[in-house]
């Protein structure tokens, strides 16, 4: 499958997409302002700009697939099709959040969708996508895992190791790196010797390519083909999805680090703007059809909001659950 | 690729004879044990794979997994490369992934490079998911001084391991554990770290006849005695009983409890034993400083302390990265000299011997 | 490229003055101290230079750093990419190659990383190289919890590693040894680790007037007091000091000592203490069992059992990897409430208050 | 330089370094009777097969040059001018050896010949280079720093993250990897999903080149050139010694991972032989030659275990010194 010329794109393809990203975009907004209340704390890392990555590269994956995420993982988990109500009552640290209030925004689980989890350590989840990786192969699953991770966690020398254990054992993994040129302040060119991350992964003899990550078509092509030549037995591969985040690394960063020019160039460039513009250019998408969505999407996160606001605190009596597995009842 | 449900597909099964044992020998060495251990995993369970750095061709760095490629095959006994923190966290993900691995890293001092994932996602998944995810991992790490390693392949450090909430740690001291607590340690849904000191492998003994299985959690009387109470684990736990034997001699009847598992703690077993005895000597062949020791000794002051007829003793390596000169490295360490005199010290009989 | 013999030449001198405090200000922050040694010690010796994450451009994660960049230049303001180990390891060899590096790991958490720099190398060289190597290197680290980061987060892992012999760990928890711990940290030949608690980033304070120079190993009486000791350091000072007042307000008046060095620790001070109060009562941050508290509660038994009127004491953090939700993470760790509880328990008072 | 061709190879250079690989030869052969005899304890792991690139790096490095190796140091320490006396004494754990009897076989230091030692943790040197080549930079001195480095280490994430750390900042780091092909037990194309060390190298934007390392010249030559190139301020390169040992890889070890017959046929190829031939053919060396050079390393290593033997032991009392540096007398 490539990525749909102008010619193929659909209304149903692009609303659906469309859809996914407003609710993550609605969603994080809401974050935002909810932090600002107080209502939500610890560390908060949206990925607004981000979103074309997350939508595209979860409708390409399917439930047999395995997820592993970082902290930045609003997207990836709303777009996996975690309930937005689960999500929310764990930001609020409640006990109907998605991990009961104890992981919040950077530790989002859901065993059931196979979604393992944000990582708070930068290049963390790669080993344990190898690992998933190896029991999908022992177990002769259908399933691949899908592993984000940031370019920040190139340097680290868990990204080494992991890309070449799953080289070497020709395993299902699917490196999705999310390259939005910044680690916090830190651009990739002061970071990095060699800045082609799609290079770095044929040095483990995996397949790789750069994908425009402000294009959810794109993105939902690259990870399809991807995964499927990996289902064929291909072994494991790596895309570099071309992205920028809008907004600051988390709450607290004056983004000293980079240039108003250059987010307003990016965001000309934005994963919503561009699609609802095409969408519309086609004369696939009218004004009405975009409020409506967006509607929903506020509507979405509102009950969100009031299920999260009224949900239950875990009784301080159970802090001490969890640490070890129950016996079972 | 042959799954777990396909073990002896690939390859011969012919194995080297002088490297097996057979299954239920009237006196086995302890790597013997350990290797019976694997090999009943690997028969029962299709889910249970052993990996880590040499463990298949080379046999294993101490030969504890010599034969069990030939049996098994390569997709159950996998060579990795020297990459700890990502087979480390493969195992971590197998584990999530419904498969029941056997991670062995070499020696306890290369586990460092593996502590992210050993700390902050095998030891945290279960309690930050919500109780979602559990990952039934066993890690296996040769552990321990006394072989003129020097300061970078001689740490004991099972006690450090012991303070991280999520893990469980064990440390079979005896042919019997080096046999049967890997099953227990499969059995259990946590990840579970079992330290086996490499100066006990050529150590042998006999099994229990009739024992099939034994726990994880309860530290077990290994000689009983009512005048003192040596607590102790692992590579010090022979020390212990030496010492034990030359206080006897002296009349002084010392009981030795062998922890087994140092998290959690069994503290009943501790506590009853002190109360009676009310004296206590841990021995631990960590660093003495935040030492296991200190974390027993601790407990027992604060739930058996007007019990107390002495302080609580320890005696612990001494606090320097091991040398490598054997004179050096014996002072360092404890020895059954060291645990004699405290003792003595212990029951007010310092002049003795 | 710029030596540091020529630390001022590269870019701008000009800083965001809302960043920078002045010289010797009446009231500043821990965070602003913490800067003002940094800027002294980068002006006192061109061998000096600060590497980690984020630590220029970004201004240090917790804006330790901010301004230090366009003071000094990008060649002693050094940007690492995220490398924990190789940055750990190169602050190493500078050291062995005459610089005087402090190197920042933006919080304990991601240290783990480096740990097999920090113990296998750092703290070993000069013992296996019989004297010859020193490793002057300081490493600065954000530690402890109390601000939602959850399980990966929220690590006080100071005490675990006041465990490895060859390091020397210290923790400033007042103004003055913001100000003035890192100077002694740099002129001592070994390595030290410097933990910094990062909910005391925004605690203020005034300098002690007059005080220039603070040392690395005393512990410090923070508050004479009669009735029982209080032991703590870091981050759990302030909480300790506020129960100490509200003992004082039902009659037990309490001594707190502020460790300063976990290791070495200060015997003296702490046993001459408890040797006068005859009680004990530990607050750390760490994880219970393993915790630093239990060394110094071990050390007070192994010295001074008999001056004991009750059990030694310690309040800890549960053993929990950090929770998220606010009310769990309060719950898991250290409170004025819990302080005072254990202190009314130790004096007998259970039922005051 | 490049390699002598063999019109210019001189007898002074062959005999050079022949002299240096007959020296370690014959001192790690006294090695292994010694280790038999238990003089010598710990592990032992001996570089026999690998002399060519102890002596033609060290020849090619300078006395202001740092070196950092790994526990297969012998060599190294040896070619560097280490004292045979001492570095016998320190296997004997001796007061008088190089390291007062606390390092053993794995670690060797001289920190007067910038020798900062044997390191017994895979790749666990690589970080430290990179430091001692940013001390070189930041204090403008003219050394570089060689680090010695086994196949093996290269799945390292150590690896990974020095050889990024030193290209990005251009430092004066030579990576020498000593490519034997096997890590204990386990061969390269077991562990690599890429088997190409130089090629890896390149993907930091590192120089490399892959060497001959049973020849002494050619790794002169190599080595010459790289460090040349580096103190001409070129950053950071990598040299791949091809190389094999010829024994176990320490002293416990069945060897069942590899056949007689390839061991043999890399002794055909071994260091010694190929250069005496050489020398020999081309008339610049006599049989005599040989057995004189071979006589005095014999007696050179007799000397050195007489010293050993008569060296006193360390104290027991001062089993707690330099934990920490001692106060300056
Ligand atoms: C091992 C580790 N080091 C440092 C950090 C602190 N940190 C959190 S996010 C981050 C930047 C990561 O950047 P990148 O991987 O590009 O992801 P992005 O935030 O851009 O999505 C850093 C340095 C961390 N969490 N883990
Ligand atoms: C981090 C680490 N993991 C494992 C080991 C155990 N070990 C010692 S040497 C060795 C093989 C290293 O091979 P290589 O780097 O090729 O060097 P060679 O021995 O061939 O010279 C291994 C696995 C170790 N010392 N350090
Ligand atoms: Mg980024
Ligand atoms: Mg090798």
């Amino acid at each position: 499958m490539n990525a749909p010329s102008e010619a193929t794109v659909t209304r149903e393809h692009g609303l659906a997409l469309l859809r996914e990203m407003l609710r993550i975009r609605a969603f994080e907004d809401r974050c935002y302002q909810l932090y600002g209340e107080m209502k939500i704390r610890g560390f908060l890392h949206l990925c607004n700009g981000e979103e074309a990555v997350a939508v595209g590269a979860m409708r390409a994956l399917g439930p047999d697939d395995a997820i592993v995420s970082t902290y930045r993982e609003h997207g990836h988990a709303i777009a996996r099709g975690l309930p937005m109500n689960a999500v929310m009552a764990e930001l609020y640290g409640k006990q109907s959040g998605c991990s009961r209030g104890r992981g919040g925004s950077m530790h989002l689980f859901d065993v059931a969708r196979r979604f393992f989890g944000g990582n708070a350590i930068v290049a963390g989840g790669l080993p344990v996508a190898v690992g998933l990786g190896l029991a999908q192969t022992l177990r002769r699953e259908p399933g691949i895992t899908a592993c984000f991770f940031g370019d920040g966690a190139v340097a680290e020398g868990e990204f080494h190791e992991s890309l070449n254990l799953a080289a070497l054992w020709r395993l299902p993994v699917l490196f999705l790196c999310e390259n939005n040129l910044y680690a916090m302040g830190s651009a990739l060119d002061r970071t990095e010797a060699e800045t082609d991350i799609a290079a770095k992964a044929r040095g483990y003899r995996i397949d790789a390519a750069a994908v425009d990550g402000m294009d959810a078509f794109a993105v939902e092509a690259a990870v399809g083909d991807a995964a499927a030549a990996i289902r064929g037995g291909a072994g494991p591969a790596l895309l570099e999805l071309r992205t920028y985040r809008f907004r600051a690394h988390s709450m607290f960063d004056p983004q000293r680090y980079r240039d108003k020019a250059e987010v307003e160039a990016w965001q000309q460039k934005g994963p919503l703007i561009t699609l609802t513009t095409r969408l519309k250019t086609k004369g696939l998408m009218t004004e009405d059809d975009y409020q409506r969505l967006d509607r929903e999407a506020a509507a979405e996160v509102d009950a969100a909001v009031a299920f999260a606001e009224a949900a239950p605190w875990e009784p301080i009596a159970d802090l001490e659950r969890f640490v070890y597995a129950e016996p079972a009842a | 690729m042959n799954g777990p449900d396909a073990t002896h597909s690939s390859g011969t099964r012919m194995v080297d004879a002088a490297q097996i044992t057979p299954l239920a020998p009237a006196r086995l060495s302890y790597r013997d044990a350990v290797r019976a251990g694997l090999r009943d995993a690997l028969r029962a369970d299709p889910r249970v794979f052993l990996m880590g750095e040499d463990v298949g061709r080379y046999g294993g760095s101490y030969a504890v997994s010599a034969g069990l490629l030939e049996e098994f095959g390569a997709q159950r006994i996998r060579d990795t490369p020297l990459s700890e923190s990502a087979f480390v966290g493969a195992g971590i993900g197998a584990a999530l992934g419904g498969l029941r691995p056997i991670v062995e890293i070499m020696t306890v001092n290369f586990s460092l490079l593996a502590l992210d994932q050993i700390m902050n996602n095998a030891a945290t998944y279960s309690h930050m998911s919500g109780g979602q995810l559990h990952v039934p991992l066993v890690i296996r790490l040769a552990t321990g001084a006394g072989r003129q390693l020097a300061a970078q392949h001689s740490h004991s450090l099972e006690g450090w391991y012991a303070h991280i909430p999520g893990l469980r740690i064990a440390v079979p001291a005896t042919i019997d554990d080096a046999r049967f607590m890997l099953a227990a340690a499969l059995a259990c849904p946590d990840p579970v770290l079992l330290f086996e000191h490499a100066a006990l492998y050529n150590a042998e003994g006999d099994l229990t006849p009739g024992l099939t299985a034994v726990d994880l959690e309860r530290a077990a009387i290994r000689r009983p005695g009512r005048d003192a109470t040596l607590i102790t684990y692992g590579g010090s736990l022979a020390k212990s009983l030496v010492a034990a034997e030359r206080l006897a001699g002296e009349g002084i009847d010392v009981e030795v409890i062998d922890l087994r598992s140092l998290r959690p703690l069994d503290e009943e077993t501790i506590l009853a034993s002190v109360r009676r005895t009310r004296r206590a000597i841990i021995v631990d062949e960590g660093w003495r400083s935040g030492s296991l020791a200190a974390e027993v000794a601790t407990r027992i002051v604060e739930h058996a302390f007007y019990d107390l007829d002495a302080p609580v003793a320890r005696v612990c390596t001494v606090e320097v990265p091991i040398p490598y000169a054997k004179h050096l490295e014996e002072a360092a360490l404890p020895s059954p000299e060291r645990i004699v005199a405290e003792v003595r010290r212990s029951v007010g009989r310092e002049g003795a011997g």
